[in-house]
This record gives C-alpha cells, structure tokens and sequence, in this order.
C-alpha cells in the first residue's frame, strides 16, 4: 500500500478499508438512486450499510445520521467509491434539494425528524411547485392554505410533481396571504397519504410519465410542518431551487443523462458510412458532429473549472450560472445529432426492426426537450444572468 | 404565397375548407390513439379523392385533372398544417409521377386512374437502410425466361402497409453505388414471395418494411427501360421530395401560428409572454425564414410544372429549407409552450416527431444541401 | 423585329427607338447615379436627355417633369434598358425618398419648385433625421425649430447625415413642440448654403466617409419650407423612411452592393484549391459556403416573388417586411466568408501584396456592418415584424 | 479564471495594471495614427521586457523565469484587452519555443537571453501563401559546401519588420504537402540576400513579406534536425497559437465589457437598452461563450504546461473557441453599439480588424475544427 502521508489521507485509508469490507462486489456500476421499486438482496444491504453510516448523504451532520465529513474527506471518498465502481444507493429529490434547504431552514424538530429518514434513503419527497398557471412565474402560485388554528386547509392544483406517484411526503408552497405575491407564500410539507389528494401522472410526447398532476382538496397540514416564517416560505423555495440547478447543470445531471449512448463518430460510422480517407462520409453532418463534439468538451472542461474554482480561493465561480443552459444545449444538440444520424432507423417508437438503443435515443431526444423548460427554463436562466450577474435592469 | 389561378385558388380553398372541417389535428391524434392499421384513415381519403386531389398530376385521359405540381403542392401544404395522414405523396403524387413518365401506355391505363380515383394505392420502395441513398439499390433482379426474378429487402416504405402497388427499385446489373444497372419494376402487392410487416416510427404512419423472396414478374413488369431507371428514379424521387416539403411548409406555418396565439394569451409575470421581446424576435426570425422557405417551395414545384433545368437544384433548396425551418418552428414550439408543450395531450410533439420523419425521408437536409453543393460544382 | 400584338407592347416600340437614339453606347454599364463629381462628355449628355424625357422618374407626373408612365410601361422600359445595358443616369436621395414623399404631402407650390430639378438630376438632397440622442429611437430628436414670424429659427445636431458634404439642399426634421413627443415634429426644407451650417465628415471603420455629423447654428428656414402640418412631420419622415427602406431591401440595395465581386465557389476554389473530388479542399468552409449560397438563392426567390405578388392582386406581400433583415443577413454572411476564405490576403489595408479586388473586399466587409444599423436597425425591423405583422403585444 | 499559484497572481495583477495605466486603447490607436513603423512602440515593449515579461517560457539558465505557458498566457490575455502591439507572441512566445525545444546549447546562448531581455526580437517565417498551410512548405534549402543556400519567399511574418532573427521552415527535401523534409533555420535579418517589405493589414501591426534570394548559410543554421523539422514546427506553432486564443480572450472579455457598460447607459426609447430583453439575452449569450472560451484557452494552457498528450487537440480546441468567441462579440460590439460603432473614432471597428487578422493566423477556426475532427479519427 502506497505511503499517503500527512494527515487527511488517513481517511482515505479508513474509507477503502471500509468500502472492502461492505461493497457488495455485484452492486458495481448498479445505479439504485433513480430506482423506484423497493431493493432487495445484496441492493438492500449495501443501501443499508452506506444508510447507517451516513455517507450517502457524507458532508451532512452526524447529529441526524449524516457522515459528518469535511469537503476533502467527501471528495477522497468519492474517489475511493469511483475507484472500485461503487455508485451512491441514497439520492432522489430529499437528498438533492429538500435536505439540504431544512438543514439551513428547518427548526431542530423538523430536522430530526424528517433528515435521518432521507439519510437512510426510507423516503422519497417530491416537489409541490409549479402550477397550471405559474410555470416559469413561480410566485403567481394560486394553491391555497388556510390557517384553522392547528392545521392549515390546502386547496389547490399542483402540476410537473416529478414522481408524485412513487412519492411518501411533498415540499410545498403555498398561497398563505392572497395580498402579497412574493411575500404572501409558505413552504409546508406533507404526507402524501393524507386525505384529499389525487395524483395523475401526466404523458409526455416521449410516451413516459414521469411527471403528475396533483390535486389538493381539502387537505389538512398540521402547523409544525411550516417550514421557516409564515409568508417566508419565498426565500427558502428560491434556496431550494438553487440546490436542484446545481443539481441538473453537473455532470450527472441534463448533460450526462442524455449524452448516453455510443460516441457520435462511432454512431455515424456506423449508420452512414465513412469515404475513402476514413471521414463520415456526409460531409455536412461530419462538420456539425466535429462543432458538437467541440462543443461538449469545452462544456466538460468547464465543469471541471468551475469545480477546481470553487475548490480554490476564489469564491463562487461565475461559470456555474451558465452550466445549466450550457449543459442543456450538449444534451439537446447531441440526441438531435444522434437521430439524425441513424435516418429512418433513429426514429422507431416500438415493436419490430429497430434495436433497443434506437428505441432509446428517439426517446431520449425527445425527453431532453424538458431540460431547457424544467429547474428555470433557458430564458429564465438567461434573465438571471443579465440581471444578477452582468447588472442589467429591468424597464424602468 | 404565389400568384395563383382561378383553378388553383379554388383547390387551395377547398383544400382548406376540408381540413378544417374534416381533419383538424384532432383526427389525426385519433387515428394515432386506435392504431388505426393503415397509418391513415381511408375514409377520409376517399373523400379527397373524390374531389379530385389524388389525380392532380395525372393526366386527364387517364382519370386526372392534371392541374399541374404547384396545384397539388398547395393542397399538401393544407393537408401538412393539420399533419393529415393519406397516400397523397406516395401515391398520388410520387407513384403517379414514375407511371406518367416512366409508364407505357398499358401499365399507365392499368394503374393511373385507379390512382387517381383513390381506388389504388401505390408508392415508390427505395431504401435498403437506415438512411436514404437510392444508387446504393441491391435488391437483386435476376433475368429469366419469362422476366425476371426479385430478392431482397426495402425498408421505411411510405404507406407500405395500405399499398396496392410497389415501384421497386432494383439492381439488374453493377455495383451497389452505380447509377447504371438500376431498374425499376411494378410490383402488385399480392405478388406471390412479396411480404410486408409493419415499421412503427414516431410519426405514427403507415411504414413497411417488405420482403421479397424469388418474386417472379414479366418483362412488362419493368417501369422505363431496364438497367437504366435511375434517372426515372431521380426524377420521381424530386417529386416526391418537393411534396415533402410542401408538407413541411404547411406544418410550420400552422406550428408558428399555434405557438403565436399561446404567445398572445399565456400571461406569466402579470405580461402575455409575446409581449417579452426576447420571444418577439425570435417569433420574427421564424417568421422571416418562414417566408424565405415558401419561396423555395413554390419556386420548385413551379420548376416541375416548367420542367426547368434547375429542378433537381429547386428541389434541393426546398427540401433543406423546409428541413430547417420546420425543426426551428417545432422546437420553438415546445420550448415557448413550456411545460405543457411537453405532453402528449398538446400537439407541439406530433409536430416535431412528424419534422423528424419527414426529414429522414428522401434525402436529409444535410444531403440535399451537399447535393446542392455537387451540382454547383463545389 | 417580333410582333409584340396588343397595345400597351407599343410603348415597348416607343421606348427601344427613343434608346437607340439617344443612348450613347459609351455609356454601357455605366453607373452614374452614385457618382460625387458633374458629368461632363457623354455622361452629361445621357443625364441631359433622360432628365429631359423624365424618364430617369418614369412614373412621375408629367407636369413636374416626370415619365407619366403607367408602372406597365415603366417595366417595359426597365427591361429595353437592362437589353442594352442602359443604367438609369437620375438617382440619389431625391429620386428614392424625398421625391415621392414630396409629391404625396408637398404644397403645388414645393412640388413646382423642387421635383423638376430631381427629375433633370441637378440637385442633391441629404437626409436631417438622427442625431447623437436619437438613433433606433428617431421621435426623441431634440433640433429645434423656433417660430419667428416669417422663418424658424433652427439649432441643434444632426448625424449620419449621408453625403451632406455634396449636397445642396436638405429635408430635415426638427422639434416645433417640446412638450409632445411624436405630434411635436415637423419637416421642414432648407438649402445647404444658408449661413450657420457646418458640415463634418465621420470617418467610419473601413476608412470612408460617406457620412457627416451636421451643425446647425442659428439657421434660418423661411415657413415655406414646411412640408405638411407644423407638428405634423412625423407621419411624412415615416412615409419617407419606408420608401427609404424599400430601396434598401430590393436587389439594388444592401444584397446587392455587398454582394459584388466573384462568386465564392470559385473564389474558394482559387484561394484554399480543391480536393481529389474537385470539391473545396476545406470542408468545413464548404459546408459554411453551401449554406450561404443556398440562402442568398432562397432570398433572390423571395424578392422575385414579392415582385411577382404586388403585380398580380394580392395587395403587399407580407414577404416585403423581411427582405430589410434577410438582405443584410446575405450580404453581411457572404462578406465574412470572402474574408474567411481569403485568409490574411483578404485582410489587406494598402500598400503592396495585395490586389485592387483584395483591398476592397475588406472595406466591403467593415463598412457592410452598417446594413443592419441603418433605415432601422435590424432590432427595430424585428420589432416592426412582431408588433405590426404578428401582432404581437408591448408589456401593457 | 483557473486557480493560480502566487507568482501566476503577481505576474496577471502586474499585467492588469501595467496596461490601464500604460497602455489602454488609445495607446495603441496613436501607434496605428502614427504608422509606426514596426507595428507596435518599442519603448513599451522594452519596459514589458524589464518585467520580465518576455523571458516567461525561457529556462533560467538563460535569462527567463520559466513561469510556463500559462503564466504567459495570463499576460497575453491582459495585453488582448486593449488591443497591446508587441513582439511577446511572436518573439518570447513563438520563437523562443521554437529555441528552447529544438535549438543547440550554442543556439540558445546565442538568442535566448537576448529575446528574454527584449534586446533581440525573433519570429517565425511558415506560410507562403493567403492560408496557413506549413506543410505546404516549398522555400527551397539546397546543400552547398559549407551548408545550406536558401531561396524563395514567405509572407505574413508576424513582427516581421523588427525582427532580427527568422526562423525559416524551408525544404530540404520531399514535396510540398509532406511532412518529409521540411527544415527549421535560424536566418538573421542581416543574412546576405534576404528583404524584407511591410504588408499593412487591416489591424495595423508589423506584417512583413520576406524574400530569400540565395541566402547562404552555414549548417549550424540549422534548428533541430534536417527533413525532419516539421514536428518541431508543429509543437512551436501550437504553443503560438495558444498565445493567440489567449489574446483573442483577452479582447472578447473587453469588447463585452465595453458593450455592457454601454447597454447600461444608452438610453433609447425613455429606457437603457440594456433593459430590453432580447439584447439581455444576446447579452447571457455572449458571456456564456466567454466562459466556455477560458475554460478551454486555460486548459490549453495547462496542456502544454503539463506536456500532455492531446496538447493538439486542446490547442485546436482553445483556437477555435476563441475564434468563434471573439467573431461573436465583436459583430455585437458593433451591431449594439450602432451607429457610433460603425465610427473609426469608437473602439469596436479595432476589435473586428484585430479579430480577423487573429483568425487567419496560424489556422483559421475552421481549419482547427477539421484538424480536431481528424486527430480524433473522422
């Protein structure tokens, strides 16, 4: 074993030692954070080991089951974990988004209760934001919750709850003070088995649903589930929202999930053909895929800048408010690229004559429609950056 | 839109009028919804047969009205806007072609006006693979004694499943790559050792992949002149292109005026969305191509009726130029529609699975701007 | 000589005798419509004669000089001048936006005075409209014109005055009302020569200066001189502009004059070479010059059939209201890529190395840029497209 | 910006204010006003000298600092900012890789410490037509007696009116278009037969057209190894184009910044015209680019600070990007700026010219996107 010397590597050491003794060797490469059945065997178990030690969740207090790490410690184990294909058992939207926001937010009641849950990867949370009529307008939300002493009654239709259908509990904002837009709106949290909720996954034009439609009547919220103010529940959705951009502009998040599949110069050797020199042979298409291709590295290196940056002492790099759009446009451009190249064949939508990686990709393709109108759509994100952090002002 | 004639004019309004009484995107979306086997309704195409739209380029001796490809490029453009399925391009403008000019006086009596009255559906079965390129043909046509014997395979045949009548191209002598050696041949969907299964593509139409095991035909089979059918093929394939775009033409007007009205009614910070005026310029930049990509159309569908030099070149601007401007008018149309652009249950899909088909049908735009290109002589 | 049957072909007749007589055929292909310095030889002669016929303003009333064709005739006689390669020898800012204007909002009086000597091409007018505070936003022009009596008084800054230096007289708006916006405008006339006008040439990026900045100091402009209304200029400079924009957007216009010089093909052809096919040696540039060619094509098509539209009866094409930012677009694309495909060769300021070709395709590109700034920048065209064609809405 | 070490900050923050106080824009337009006669004021480049500034990549032992091509580049990058003229790329950057990588020890006693003080300015002489092409090398080097006789022409030398020293790729065997035989030379200004004449190109540096005219020289001229030069050629014109994206970062960063402080103080229509929302959005635009442009110029930077293997490809990568970048933000320089913009008294017409002139050197974007697409195999 090499000498890592100093200090901090000493972690490294505790971190593969107790990775060999509790990865499942046949969970390598298994991704279980996006799975939606309950795990079983050796899923289960080595779920549970990395639950009850909190390093699913690493930087996260030890006081409700996180790992208690420091940034460096999470990183080596990061490392350690990629070095042997151990993926991470525990995610979703409460390790995401919604636990980091009650870690900053929550009163020491809400913590303890609703944070080692999501550390032990028990809970799947989903989102109570967008509404029919407030996509991008978030804070034009119409959702009703009315304070009757011990509860609040909601009432109201909710839209774009991303696996409401699989979800236990629901972050919510809701209209608390009809006079105030911004400042009129609560964050509250229930259980998604309370009465009066109805649940409808919603069909894309990709044929999947992973998004529903959820409907409020009447449904009682207990008050110790107001998360933060009453009317302050803004700051602490818009805090939230930045967890789920940082989330959906990494490299795990629109790029790398719609970047699947075989390299694009591979794919257009394959289904279109290479001239005598060993070029593509449609030189059109060949420039657009060489663009692209460029195009995605200069994305990748700029990840990995922004990473390092914020390693650094430079504080938060300006970069990140770009990653979203930026990591979008590769994502869009490749499944655009990648249909086009396989002609006719890129375009089976089921049964016979078409292999299951075509299938996939026209899928795909039109499943990454979403990522420049989800998380804040593209021109939200372009508003953002004229505004915050070039300084241009509104008509005024 | 071009200066048209009082023929023309009433053709392109009761084009209009039908399809926004018979087939707005709703019968479409229904025709989807039940699977219907054909990829079409027959119904409604025994309708537009009956007023004559699927003799347009026929010739009136058998059967047509031959008023001409800019006449029926504008009933396609009608029919694209609310993306109603039928055998208009592959039969009654495509298959009709190759018969009107490749055909002898008997194959054209036998097959034209059952064409032209919607009682016969035929299309054109070129490709072998994943991506359009007809001088690659190595469906194999074999000399025999009586005509000659056809093996092999075609695939993403336009209407293959309703068709009644193939035009195969085939390879009766060179390499595939070769111009010379191709022949075309009729082929009678009932021919014994010809077998069809269906392609189901995301544009929900009725695509087939045949299968032709020792398909035994006549010498009379042969559409033109044996070994050199290539042209006849090129020729019908401009055809058939410059109807895809007309196609294209009409869905993206109709996708740009859908997105327009949600621009003028969706309100989102207390504001209709089109009163942003990042969405305002990029509604006029789809606007401008718009308008540029309908002079493209109309100018090679009227090359066709002129029979004019540059034809293959008009048909290649029209076919890229609608081929653009169809994915930048149905992508916007997602985008600036939001979240409910992305569900099933709101049509913006439907055009852009369509725009994607359409595009890998018959050359892409890639290839039709590099065919432009080698025809320049660059 | 064919029969040309029918009656109006008899002007035909008419038009192709007048040429062969009075035509000098030294004058083929020559463009005298732009040129600075008097004609003198030839050139007058030609001048002389058309202006005398009218012709030059062919569909201008007879009685202020004009043609007094039909816009039937005018074509026929367009089409035996293009036949023999006659340029129409009258132009300038007389003849395509201040003569038409005039004519439809001018007194008897300014019409008898000032368009006869447009017709014969002895005056030049240039344009008062922006100025330093007033560019996209022209209504907030600040000149200002004092009522006194018999004369205003006027004072203030004129810019991008186009060839005020040679011109002897100017139409010229100016502000008669502060406190109204748009209905506090007129448009007044004054001769170049009146004392308290000084005239500065700018020098723009490529190193011509076809403009000036115009001061006007204590200028005295007698009330005659007012077109239309006091305080009703707005609607007479906005006629005028769309006439101005006309003859940019047509194929003499922006397209065409930065569209000169050999065609890019073969320009590529003769500065990168060919490969084994014969096709440019660099594909990604050929791709690029396939593109634009395609678009430039789509272009022409479009003004054909703009043309063809307002001839047959369909009313004004909606086609007319694209062509100002289609046209830049094509002329501004084809100067980049003759700069790109010309490589530093086509980067030559002066001096030796370069040719004559060389050196002016860099001022073409640099001075090219210009196309989408003025008659209405390309931002304003795009908002003309959205508000007035589409319909679309400002923030209420 | 990539993490820095403490010398790397020192040497940017020195190089930040060396040029607002010394050398902002208007410096460099009274060089241009002037004609300068070697494309740059040699008094500023001697006090960039006794910074240190030109001896970055060279060792020690010769008089530079050896901080690395990074360090360099965070130089360059502040001297893009206002369009500096100097010899740093051409002579500290180009030509002082070229020494260090490939000359004798009697070479690099001979240059280097002079090119690290400023007293010497050298550059490289590679392409002989309008397009960079070094492969097409075709100045002949015949073999003589004592060494080598050299003869034919170059053009577009950088610096080429103040260098004393060119290093020539020349022929000494094979054909144009092959690797094979090209030859490096160290010719000096002086060399017996050599001319040179100024070419004014439209960003006003010191351009020059070189003729040889049987130019003699001995064998220990020679720099690296005879025929086989081209590799040498190759690493040295990448570190220099690497030094021509950083500068061309360096001026897209200042033509945002200009055009962003003018957005946010024109007022057009009773508003700024930052506030309206599609120039807010070309605005997100362009600084997205911008940061997608450092990221790959640092890294290309860092490539070759590191030696890395796909050095190329990220130097292709950072040339390209830097083109686009910089093509982008000047065009809207311009176009935002409108009418005074288009003035040769405003900034913006400077950037455009220097734009050009940076993209036709050493490998236009496009020529470095194909390169790219053919180091990584199609």
């Amino acid at each position: 074993m090499p000498d890592f010397g100093g200090e901090p590597e000493a972690f490294r050491v505790e971190a593969r030692e107790w990775l060999a003794e509790n990865f499942p060797p046949s969970m390598k490469n298994v991704d279980l954070a996006m799975t939606v059945d309950a795990p079983t065997g050796d899923a289960k178990l080595w779920k549970e080991r990395m639950g009850a030690k909190g390093w699913g969740t690493p930087t996260w207090p030890k006081v409700y089951g996180g790992g208690g790490l420091t940034p460096a410690e999470a990183r080596m184990l990061q490392q350690e974990m990629a070095r042997i294909g151990a993926r991470n058992p525990i995610g979703g939207m409460g390790v995401m988004m919604f636990g980091p926001t009650l870690l900053e937010y929550g009163s020491e009641e809400q913590k303890q209760r609703h944070i080692p849950p999501i550390v032990r990867g028990e809970i799947r949370w989903c989102q109570g934001y967008s509404e029919p009529g407030a996509g991008s307008d978030l804070a034009a939300l119409q959702t009703k919750a009315e304070d009757k002493g011990d509860h609040f009654l909601v009432n109201g239709q909710k839209v774009w709850t991303s696996g409401a259908q699989y979800a236990d509990w629901c972050f919510c904002l809701v209209r608390t003070d009809p006079n105030h837009k911004h400042e009129g709106i609560s964050f509250v949290l229930f259980d998604m088995k309370t009465p009066g909720i109805e649940v409808r996954p919603i069909k894309l034009i990709n044929g999947y649903s992973p998004f529903c439609e959820t409907f409020l009547t009447d449904v009682k919220v207990p008050k110790e589930n107001l998360v933060g103010p009453l009317n302050g529940g803004w700051t602490i959705g818009k805090r939230l929202l930045q967890h789920e951009r940082n989330s959906l502009s990494g490299g795990g998040g629109s790029a790398g999930r719609f970047a699947a599949g075989k390299p694009l110069d591979q794919l257009a050797k394959e289904y279109v053909g290479v001239d005598e020199e060993g070029r593509v042979a449609d030189p059109d298409l060949r420039t657009r895929i060489i663009r692209h291709q460029m195009e995605t590295k200069a994305f990748m290196l700029t990840l990995m800048r922004a990473a390092a940056e914020s390693k650094g002492n430079q504080g938060p790099s300006n970069a990140t408010s770009i990653m979203k759009n930026a990591g979008s446009k590769v994502g869009q451009d490749r499944a655009e690229l990648a249909v086009e190249i396989m002609g006719s064949q890129g375009l089976g939508w089921e049964g016979p004559g078409f292999e299951a990686a075509e299938l996939e990709q026209v899928r795909n393709w039109l499943g990454g429609k979403a990522t420049t109108i989800y998380g804040g759509s593209a021109e939200i994100q372009n508003n953002i950056i004229a505004k915050r952090i070039l300084g241009l002002l509104d008509h005024q | 839109m071009a200066v048209l004639n009082e023929e023309q004019t009433m053709l392109r309004d009761s084009a209009r009028d039908w399809v926004r009484e018979k087939a707005p995107v709703g019968a479409f979306r229904r025709m989807r919804d039940t699977a219907a086997p054909l990829g079409y309704d027959p119904a409604a195409f025994a309708e537009m047969a009956q007023m004559g739209w699927a003799g347009v380029v026929i010739p009136e001796a058998f059967g047509g009205s031959e008023f001409g490809y800019l006449s029926l490029g504008l009933v396609l453009e009608e029919m694209g806007r609310t993306l109603v399925a039928s055998p208009l391009i592959a039969s009654s403008l495509a298959a009709a072609s190759a018969l009107v000019m490749g055909g002898s006086e008997t194959q054209k009596s036998e097959w034209l006006p059952k064409i032209a009255m919607g009682e016969a559906v035929a299309t054109l079965a070129v490709d072998e693979g994943p991506r359009h390129d007809p001088l690659r043909t190595a469906l194999k046509a074999e000399k025999t004694g009586a005509g000659y014997k056809l093996t092999g395979a075609k695939t993403f045949v336009l209407e293959g499943m309703a068709a009644d009548l193939f035009i195969v191209a085939a390879r009766t002598s060179g390499q595939p790559g070769e111009a010379k050696g191709i022949t075309l041949f009729l082929v009678p969907a009932d021919a014994k050792g010809l077998s069809r299964e269906q392609r189901h593509l995301a544009d929900s139409r009725g695509y087939a992949a045949l299968n032709l095991d020792e398909v035994e035909l006549g010498s009379n089979a042969v559409l033109g002149e044996a070994d050199n059918g290539a042209d006849l093929l090129e020729k019908t394939l401009d055809r058939a292109r410059v109807g895809l775009a007309a196609e294209m033409l009409g869905m993206s007007v109709q996708a740009f005026e859908t997105t327009l009205d949600y621009l003028k009614t969706r309100v989102q910070f207390g504001q209709t969305i089109g009163s942003f005026q990042a969405l305002q310029h990029r509604a006029a930049k789809m606007f401008t191509e718009l308008e540029l990509t309908r002079s493209c159309v109309e100018a090679a569908l009227t090359a066709i009726d002129n029979d004019a030099a540059d034809t293959p070149q008009a048909v290649a601007l029209a076919k890229a130029a609608a081929g653009d401007t169809l994915h930048l008018v149905s992508r916007e149309m997602v985008q600036m529609h939001g979240g409910i652009g992305m569900t099933d249950a709101h049509d913006a899909g439907l055009y852009m699975k369509r725009a994607r088909a359409l595009e890998a049908t018959y050359g892409s735009t890639a290839w039709h701007r590099d065919r432009w290109g080698r025809m320049a002589g660059y």
